[in-house]
């Protein structure tokens, strides 16, 4: 498996040189701020307008004010409004993604830092997990076990982070084992440090830096990936709502009512694009910090 | 003597525009047929892009050559168009550099390494391999004809500096240039590498120059010393005359620092840090480590004192020139 | 200044047949074989109390390993360790911890032997916390600010982080670090070969300083005759994770007997005006490598004084007084 | 003791194998009574009986286990419930489509990137390293399921230019190709670009110049072998980004690929194909691995025997 | 495109094309009355009964049918249509070691015992009296006598005017007109089908003159103007669960009815051209009952209900799971959530929830679970076979598998009337419906809904109720 250790090494390489984009991350950042604010406002604000049916007024394009500015994006099949429908699928949108994050960072980092520094058999068994995890397409598990156990919004974040853990997991194994050679925790150990404390005072801090800007890359891949399952019918269903079903949704009026599936399809490319373009800046700030 | 390579007033920056530093600044020594030069200095005093940004192979960015010239056998080696000047250097100067580990391309065996350089030269591929052998051999290479074969990973440190000897050997130059060819080295490996490198500059007779820090490494081969501190010559003459009496007061500490034979007696530290590149302004950089510095060492350049062909560049000299 | 054994009491530090061998895997195409380095072998080793024990030997021949094995980061894979002439046990706990109170260790590279992350202070204060827990926080902070005044950095140093500092700085704080629980032998790994000349000096003058303040006992690891010449009373040289020659360091530099310290000494670079023309042993070869198990004298295949007996490996046997060697054919001693 | 590389591997693919299907074989097994699934919702409780008996669904699942792993033994997959014939065949139908889809999508992302991050690498901030920036970054961004909506809408109903689904001529491939395209080429192109300035700086290269050896040969020969091998390790990771992206694509388009096999039997509980369709994309994903281990040791002497 | 070929995109592949798998509608939109033929033919219109492969039927005794067989009919390989052949494909759909849905779905519990009296003619005796049997006759194909006993074709040879011509799995499948057809020979020449799930693909395929048909587009797709909407005999409904509170209290019940702006998304999210729909049968349905008349909205008359519900000690705040299921039909999950809108405006707390077929069926049939919920299930059924048997004992009965009433009178009504014949049978079968839906208000109907079909101009072809479970090619001529 040498391949594989280097590969995370590797990886992170060409992680650490690819920023583009890196230049102008004010504006993805006020971007996710307003994303933020949809988050813990979003239900307060437009969660009423947003399943305010009216038959009556169904499917009005973009950019006419009849019926209120809430209406500038038009609404949907059923006459909602699709800027208050986008606020508040933001919420669950970007909730579910960020806790498949936190989820696959906290349990895929901790039990990096375990198997690097400990190794043995326990971490070799996780490395052999993460490898069948990595090496297996995530969409064919999601679908599976989306499928039996139903696609109720834990399940679903779950699923995507069982199958994002082993990023963390590589890439905490990969920066432990190659910390735990650095003299520095070779001079705790020799004070008597035990492996617990070398881990909480040393490595940990270490670690921690590099996997959250992998986790905020991640972030747009695991709301990529949630938009997908959403978009095959075994996501989140309705009447929870998120921008990938708004996709899946509006896909059936392509022909007639464009924005239905492009508004949504839009705000998530912006939302990835921001948190791709804010790692980037990330690394360009953490960059020769350690090394 | 007809100097081979001949850099003057050498001005390098590193960065790209706008954010860049000066590295190197004024760098000017030469050369001639069948001497040794040595540059010694401290890390990161610009030795090294010094000499290779003369021999045109730092890419802008981030270097960049801001003034100067290098002439190599009487031609300007900055204006010639590069592709000219590669296939000139290909064939009249041999380069060894410090880590043989990362210099030898890994993907390909040593042999085909040697003879590339060869064919590049128009030599059929045949002649090629059997001169790349013969080159083996002539380093000190056992078992050439099979070892020709084998990968610079599975080679010694020593064997792979003999790999990166052979290359640079292999077009019969009359410049060789080494960077720190020994520092990875061990002593008894150290003393193989610069008894062979001794050993061919006898034999052809082609000019040397060599970058250490080791002023012990120094005295043992070179003819002639330049002294850089600062991405400057600050000293450079005879190795007798640099070494056993030192016009600048920066050689003369070098010298105090650097551990001798005498048990028990310890190396005198220099006061101070070595510069910081950004921070270089009027006057001379070693002013603030400098036990002889006057207030005006730290306003204005040092003048240039000669005494034959030992010069340096101080306002207080240690022996100033009859 | 020798003081080993000098006066009957125990030698501060001692290791018998101390020995360390890693098992790795190489990989050859699709097979994977496991290999024995044998990284130190047979090593028997004494510190006197304020005595400075010099280790010279080649890149890759176990100066590390051995330094590390006898600071209990590497368990032995044979042998004992003594300390004040009581056998320390690695797994007693207790043991371990006062054993380790007494140790400490100055790493080769300063820059990696340090956090980047933390500071100053809590570089060095680091050794107290897991050492010292009765300290309070203020005790710790003046031990802290005491050793940094020892090292010649000054309070303004306390609050700031590794990544700005040099490596001359870093190196001081390693040391400062290493001193901090008052230990009695330190230990350091070639502590200044990473360094510039000017440096290099600033530390070695450090070291003596410390030495002769504190009469503090060492064991000095360096490739660098030079180096080990002027701060060492004794010197042991290492081939091949054995012990080859060992004496006082003027009688074994000036007269080695093992003919692979006479080829380092010949070897080794000097300051000398042209012409000063030396004989000088050029060494055939590498070393081979540290896997290679054989009964023959690890030094057989390079060396030019290698006859028949040389298939058996030598022990140290006492060429004059104090000063060893391992060699079946030793040049007389100088005296 | 040695131990072979290649039968290590074997061996370990297989555990993982066995404990994905045991996995499986429980999972798909909890819950959905493929009765149920299968017969009209009118159908009578012999009738259900009668079904459950024919495809061996009355047994105790401990018997199943047991059928099932004996009937891999000799190659039997067990029969599909909902085609009714081999389960091996329904997935071995579909199968080629999702390679052809997939292998084409591989080929044309390592020539792309080759020579788009190559160009990137050799020229720092030009023109062609901007765009290519750019473009790894949205290919990152982008939901593929919407682009390919959005290209069916512009490019088959509005402007009439390429078929709008479907497997047919080179005009069918264009769009899923493309789509499937966009994850796997912005990473590659960052991985050549990283990995090519990395060859471009090393000491190597410099001695190659330093020999005279051509701009182009040092780029072509010298950088670009070593630049390629992390491309090679990435390259696994891709194959699986692939296979996640061709479930997408083969829905939006209409082809009859494996993701679709894999979502139908999975919903319509037709167990043996689920199970089928997990050891073939296992083998897959095990053979491309392997394949790639030993193109590495091929082009990296430092792994070769 | 070649003239006499049509190519027809199917929303789904059919997973096979067993003819005895015929009554599914994927593949029977493909082989009946393309490749297989029935003795007897379905009028969907008005649930009569034609002949097609029998010429005539007389009942012999309680439990006996003759049918007198047409003559020289011949299958696609050659075999001659007779007695012995009706009595293969027979056989061979009712042998339980193979899962045949006519078998299944049309014959459950039921033995036929088939004797051939002479080479035209042929007995079908039952094991209970079977009045409406030459009807169900209508759902049974005939396969060629070589067709395997015992395991599923996927070559299928019968006597229609199409033979089998190739599956390429995954991609298409093709007939072409057989020579030796008994009737009138047809004007399409073959036909391809084709497969893509998304409705505007399809619809944009037949624009693009990529196909000729393609059923089942949405209505966002349709074109009024062009394209064709039938009623597709499918009719939805929201089945309540009687029997846990709050639902068990029929005030409840009615103002669920009530709630519902029924022609608010008629028009809208369905098609304008859905019926509103008062029972489970449509109306061409033997059995049906037209007396019914459906629920106004009136949600103040619903809010009243509930409160005096509410008065009586009924749990009114309970949660209600109002539960869909996804991609039942076009627009199910919008239609499901203006549901919910409609029934939270009335007052009730109403949870919705989305579920994949595989839970949906677990809700939909029996077994119960003892401590469900109060749940309203979206329902959809289809009937087209004519009369009211093939729903009401499945639907309504305490035995029935999707049933969650317990009413004496109505089990009484339901197995009297499918005893009955003639007027008397309807009239049971009205009386049933009346029980059901104005007695006991078991359900939240919906409508009768409807299909679009999308046809290539150069085609005639009118599409009807039947074009959800069958598509005859002779029905299609060029313009
Ligand atoms: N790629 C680079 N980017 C930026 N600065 C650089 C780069 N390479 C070298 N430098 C800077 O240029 C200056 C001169 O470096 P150079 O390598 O020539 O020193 P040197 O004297 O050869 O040192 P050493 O003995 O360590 O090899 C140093 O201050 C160094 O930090
Ligand atoms: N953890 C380890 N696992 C495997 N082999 C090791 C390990 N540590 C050291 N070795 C090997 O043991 C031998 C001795 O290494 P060691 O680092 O002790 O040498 P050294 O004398 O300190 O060399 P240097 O002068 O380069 O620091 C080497 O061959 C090395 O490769
Ligand atoms: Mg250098
Ligand atoms: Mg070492």
């Amino acid at each position: 498996m040498a391949r594989s250790a280097g590969a995370a090494v590797t990886s992170m390489n060409w992680l650490n040189k690819m920023r583009p984009g890196a230049g102008f991350p004010w504006l993805a950042f006020g971007f996710l701020a307003l994303l933020l604010i949809c988050v813990v406002f979003g239900s307060a604000l437009a969660g009423s307008a947003a399943t305010k049916m009216n038959l009556g007024a169904r499917m009005v394009p973009p950019g006419t004010l009849e019926g209120g500015f809430l209406n500038i994006l038009g609404t949907d099949s059923l006459g909602r409004s699709m800027l208050a429908r986008l606020a508040f699928a933001a919420r669950m949108t970007l909730l579910i993604a960020g806790s498949a994050v936190l989820f696959s960072l906290v349990v895929g980092g901790t039990l990096g830092l375990i198997s690097g520094y400990f190794g043995g058999v326990v971490g070799a068994v996780l490395m052999r997990i993460a490898d069948i995890l990595q090496s297996f397409p995530a969409v064919l598990l999601a679908i599976v076990v989306l499928y039996i156990f139903g696609s109720g919004p834990l399940n679903i974040v779950m699923v995507l982070a069982v199958t994002r853990a082993p990023v963390y997991l590589r890439t905490a194994r990969a920066l432990t084992l190659e910390l735990r050679t650095r003299l520095f925790t070779d001079a705790a150990r020799s004070f008597g440090g035990s492996g617990a404390y070398i881990l909480r005072r040393h490595i940990t801090p270490i670690v921690v830096p590099t996997l959250l800007s992998i986790a905020t890359v991640d972030f747009a891949v695991v709301m990529l990936a949630e938009a997908g399952l959403s978009f095959l019918g075994i996501g989140i269903q309705p009447p929870d709502v998120t921008w990938g079903l708004m996709v899946s949704q509006g896909r059936t009026y392509v022909a007639q009512a464009w924005w239905l599936a492009f508004l949504p399809g839009l705000a998530i490319m912006l939302t990835a694009l921001s948190a791709n373009i804010v790692s980037n800046w990330f690394r360009e700030q953490s960059d020769g910090g350690d090394r | 003597m007809k100097p081979v390579l001949d850099i003057e007033g050498l001005r390098i920056e590193i960065g790209a525009p706008g954010g860049a530093v000066r590295a190197v600044d004024e760098l000017s020594y030469s050369v001639g047929e069948g001497e040794t030069l040595v540059i010694v200095g401290e890390s990161g005093s610009g030795k090294s892009v010094g000499l290779l940004s003369a021999m045109r192979l730092l890419s802008d960015p981030p270097f960049r050559v801001t003034g100067g010239s290098v002439r190599f056998n009487g031609r300007d080696v900055l204006s010639m168009p590069l592709r000219e000047w590669r296939r000139l250097a290909g064939e009249e100067i041999g380069m060894v550099f410090q880590d043989a580990l990362t210099s030898l391309n890994p993907v390909f065996t040593v042999g085909w390494q040697i003879a590339e350089r060869l064919r590049m030269q128009g030599v059929a591929r045949g002649a090629a391999t059997d001169r790349a052998i013969k080159l083996m051999q002539d380093v000190g290479i056992p078992d050439a004809a099979k070892r020709y074969r084998a990968f610079p990973h599975q080679f010694s440190g020593g064997m792979r500096q003999r790999i990166m000897i052979a290359i640079a050997l292999a077009s019969g130059p009359s410049l060789l240039v080494c960077d720190e060819p020994t520092t990875a080295l061990d002593v008894t490996i150290q003393a193989q590498i610069l008894e062979l490198l001794n050993r061919h500059q006898r034999e052809s007779g082609a000019a040397m120059i060599m970058v250490t820090h080791d002023l012990a490494v120094a005295s043992e081969i070179a003819d002639r010393i330049a002294v850089v501190y600062a991405g400057r010559v600050v000293e450079v003459g005879d190795m007798e005359d640099v070494l056993f009496r030192p016009l600048h007061p920066y050689t003369s500490a070098l010298l105090a620092a650097s551990p001798t034979e005498e048990e028990g007696r310890l190396p005198q530290a220099i006061p101070g840090t070595a510069p910081n590149l950004t921070g270089l302004g009027e006057g001379c950089a070693f002013a603030p480590r400098c036990s002889r510095a006057s207030e005006l060492c730290g306003r204005v350049s040092p003048p240039r004192v000669e005494n034959g062909t030992h010069a340096a560049l101080c306002h207080h000299a240690l022996e100033v020139p009859a | 200044m020798n003081h080993a054994n000098g006066d009957g009491m125990a030698p501060l530090l001692a290791a018998r047949k101390l020995s360390k061998t890693f098992r790795i895997k190489e990989r050859h195409g699709l097979k994977r074989f496991p290999v024995d380095i044998r990284a130190v072998e047979e090593v028997d080793l004494v510190v006197g109390r304020g005595e400075v024990l010099g280790i010279v030997g080649e890149s890759g021949c176990g100066k590390t390993s051995l330094a590390r094995t006898l600071l209990l980061l590497e368990r032995a894979s044979g042998g004992t360790i003594e300390l004040g002439g009581r056998a320390v046990d690695p797994a007693d706990r207790a043991q371990a911890a006062e054993y380790r109170r007494a140790v400490q260790m100055v790493f080769q590279d300063p820059y990696a032997s340090v956090n980047p992350r933390m500071t100053v202070a809590e570089i060095v204060e680091e050794p107290l916390l897991l050492q010292r827990p009765e300290l309070d926080r203020a005790a710790r902070q003046r031990i802290v600010r005491e050793r940094l005044e020892e090292v010649s950095l000054g309070e303004q140093y306390m609050g700031r982080r590794a990544r700005g500092l040099s490596g001359g700085q870093l190196q001081r704080i390693g040391i400062a670090r290493a001193l901090a629980v008052d230990p009695s032998l330190l230990i350091c790994d070639e502590p200044v070969s990473a360094l510039d000349v000017s440096i290099q000096a600033q530390v070695l003058n450090l070291l003596a300083d410390i030495r002769e303040t504190r009469g503090l006992s060492m064991v000095f690891i360096s490739h660098d005759l030079s180096v080990v010449r002027q701060v060492c009373d004794r010197v042991a040289v290492m081939y091949l994770g054995r012990i080859v020659e060992t004496g006082p360091t003027g009688l074994v530099l000036r007269h080695p007997a093992h003919p692979y310290t006479q080829a380092l000494v010949s070897s080794e670079p000097r300051l000398a005006r042209k012409g000063a023309a030396r004989e000088r042993i050029i060494l055939r070869g590498d070393p081979p490598g540290p896997s290679t198990k054989s009964e023959a004298c690890v030094f057989q295949k390079r060396c030019w004084r290698s006859r028949q007996s040389c298939d058996r490996q030598p022990a140290l046997e006492t060429v004059e007084e104090t000063h060893l060697a391992a060699c079946h054919f030793p040049a007389d001693s100088g005296r | 003791m040695n131990d072979n590389f290649l039968i290590g591997r074997s061996l370990q693919t297989l555990i993982a194998l066995v404990a994905v299907l045991l996995i499986v074989f429980f999972l798909v097994r909890l819950t959905g009574d493929p009765a149920a699934l299968y017969l009209p919702l009118d159908a009578s409780l012999e009738e259900r009986a009668n079904f459950a008996r024919n495809h061996g669904l009355d047994q105790p699942i401990i018997v199943q286990l047991g059928e099932f792993l004996s009937g891999l033994m000799v190659g039997d997959f067990g029969q599909s419930i909902r085609q009714a014939r081999p389960a091996i065949d329904v997935v071995l139908d579909a199968y080629p489509t999702t390679l052809r889809l997939g292998a084409v999508t591989m080929v044309i992302a390592m020539l792309v990137a080759v020579a788009l991050g190559g160009i990137a690498a050799y020229r720092p901030r030009s023109l062609v390293d901007r765009t290519a920036g750019v473009l790894s970054l949205f290919a990152a961004s982008v939901p593929d399921f919407w682009i390919a909506i959005s290209a069916i809408t512009l490019f088959a109903v509005t402007l009439g230019w390429l078929p709008t689904s479907g497997t047919g001529g080179p005009a069918y491939w264009v769009m899923p190709v493309a789509v499937l395209l966009l994850r796997p080429l912005g990473v590659m192109i960052q991985v050549v670009r990283a990995s090519m300035l990395d060859a471009l700086s090393s000491a190597y290269v410099k001695t190659a110049r330093a020999k005279g050896v051509g701009e182009h040969r040092v780029i072509y020969v010298h950088a670009l072998r070593n630049a390629f091998l992390p491309v090679l390790t990435v390259a696994g990771d891709q194959a699986v980004a692939i296979a996640n992206g061709a479930v997408i694509v083969e829905t939006v388009f209409g082809w009859p690929g494996i993701g679709r096999v894999m979502i139908d039997s999975v919903q319509q509980r037709d167990f043996s194909v689920v199970q089928a369709v997990i050891i073939v994309v296992a083998i897959t994903v095990f053979t491309i691995n392997l394949v790639i281990d030993l193109l590495y040791a091929w082009l990296d002497p430092r792994v070769r025997p | 495109q070649d003239g006499g070929t049509v190519t027809i995109v199917l929303a789904e592949e059919p997973s096979f094309v067993e003819p005895c798998e015929a009554s599914r509608s994927d593949v029977g939109k493909v082989l009946k009355q393309n490749v297989v033929e029935t003795l007897t033919q379905i009028d969907p219109t008005d649930g009569g009964i034609a002949p097609r492969l029998a010429t005539a039927w007389e009942q012999v005794d309680d439990l006996t049918w003759r049918f007198s067989l047409r003559e020289g009919v011949t299958f696609h390989d050659g075999a001659a249509f007779d007695a012995e052949a009706v009595k293969h494909s027979i056989d061979r759909m009712m042998d339980t070691s193979i899962d045949c849905e006519i078998r299944t779905k049309f014959f459950g519990g039921t033995a036929l015992e088939v004797t051939p009296v002479d080479e035209l003619t042929v007995d079908i005796k039952t094991d209970a009296p079977s009045p409406i049997l030459p009807t169900m006759m209508g759902t049974v194909v005939i396969v060629s006598p070589n067709t395997a006993m015992g395991e599923y074709t996927r070559s299928p040879v019968g006597t229609g005017p199409y033979t089998f011509e190739a599956w390429d799995v995954g991609n298409s499948i093709t007939l072409s007109r057989f020579d030796g057809y008994w009737g009138d020979m047809p004007a399409v020449e073959g036909a391809k089908y084709i497969f893509r799930s998304e409705s505007p693909v399809r619809a944009a395929m037949v624009a693009a003159g990529e196909a000729d048909i393609a059923p089942n587009i949405s209505v966002q797709d349709a074109d009024p103007a062009a394209d064709f909407s039938y009623p597709n005999s499918e009719t939805t409904r929201l089945r309540i669960d009687t029997e846990t509170a709050p639902l068990d209290d029929i005030r409840i019940r009615e103002a669920l009815n009530l709630a519902v702006d029924r022609s608010a998304i008629k028009g809208t999210i369905l098609s304008p051209d859905v019926m509103l729909a008062t029972q489970l049968v449509a109306p061409s349905i033997n059995g049906h009952n037209p007396d019914i008349v459906s629920w106004g909205y009136d949600v103040e008359k619903a809010r009243a209900l509930i409160a005096q519900a509410k008065a009586d000690g009924t749990p009114v705040d309970s949660e209600i799971h109002l539960i869909g299921r996804t991609g039942m039909f076009p627009n199910s999950a919008e239609t499901m959530e203006a549901l919910q809108a409609f029934f939270q405006d009335a007052g009730f707390n109403v949870s919705l929830r989305m579920v994949e077929v595989g839970e949906w069926l677990e809700l939909i049939l029996k077994p119960y679970a003892e401590d469900r919920p109060p749940i309203l299930l979206i329902d959809q059924h289809d009937n087209n076979n004519g009369d009211a048997v093939f729903t009401v004992f499945n639907k309504y009965h305490s035995e029935g598998a999707n049933s969650t009433l317990h009413d004496e009178e109505l089990d009484r009504t339901i197995r009297a009337a499918e005893q009955a014949t003639g007027d008397e049978r309807r009239k049971l079968f009205q009386k049933a419906f009346s029980i059901i839906e104005e007695r006991i208000i078991a359900d939240v109907m919906l409508f009768h809904m409807v299909g679009y079909t999308r046809v290539s101009e150069r085609l005639s072809f009118t599409p009807d109720i039947s074009t959800n479970s069958e598509l005859p090619l002779e029905k299609i001529s060029f313009k």
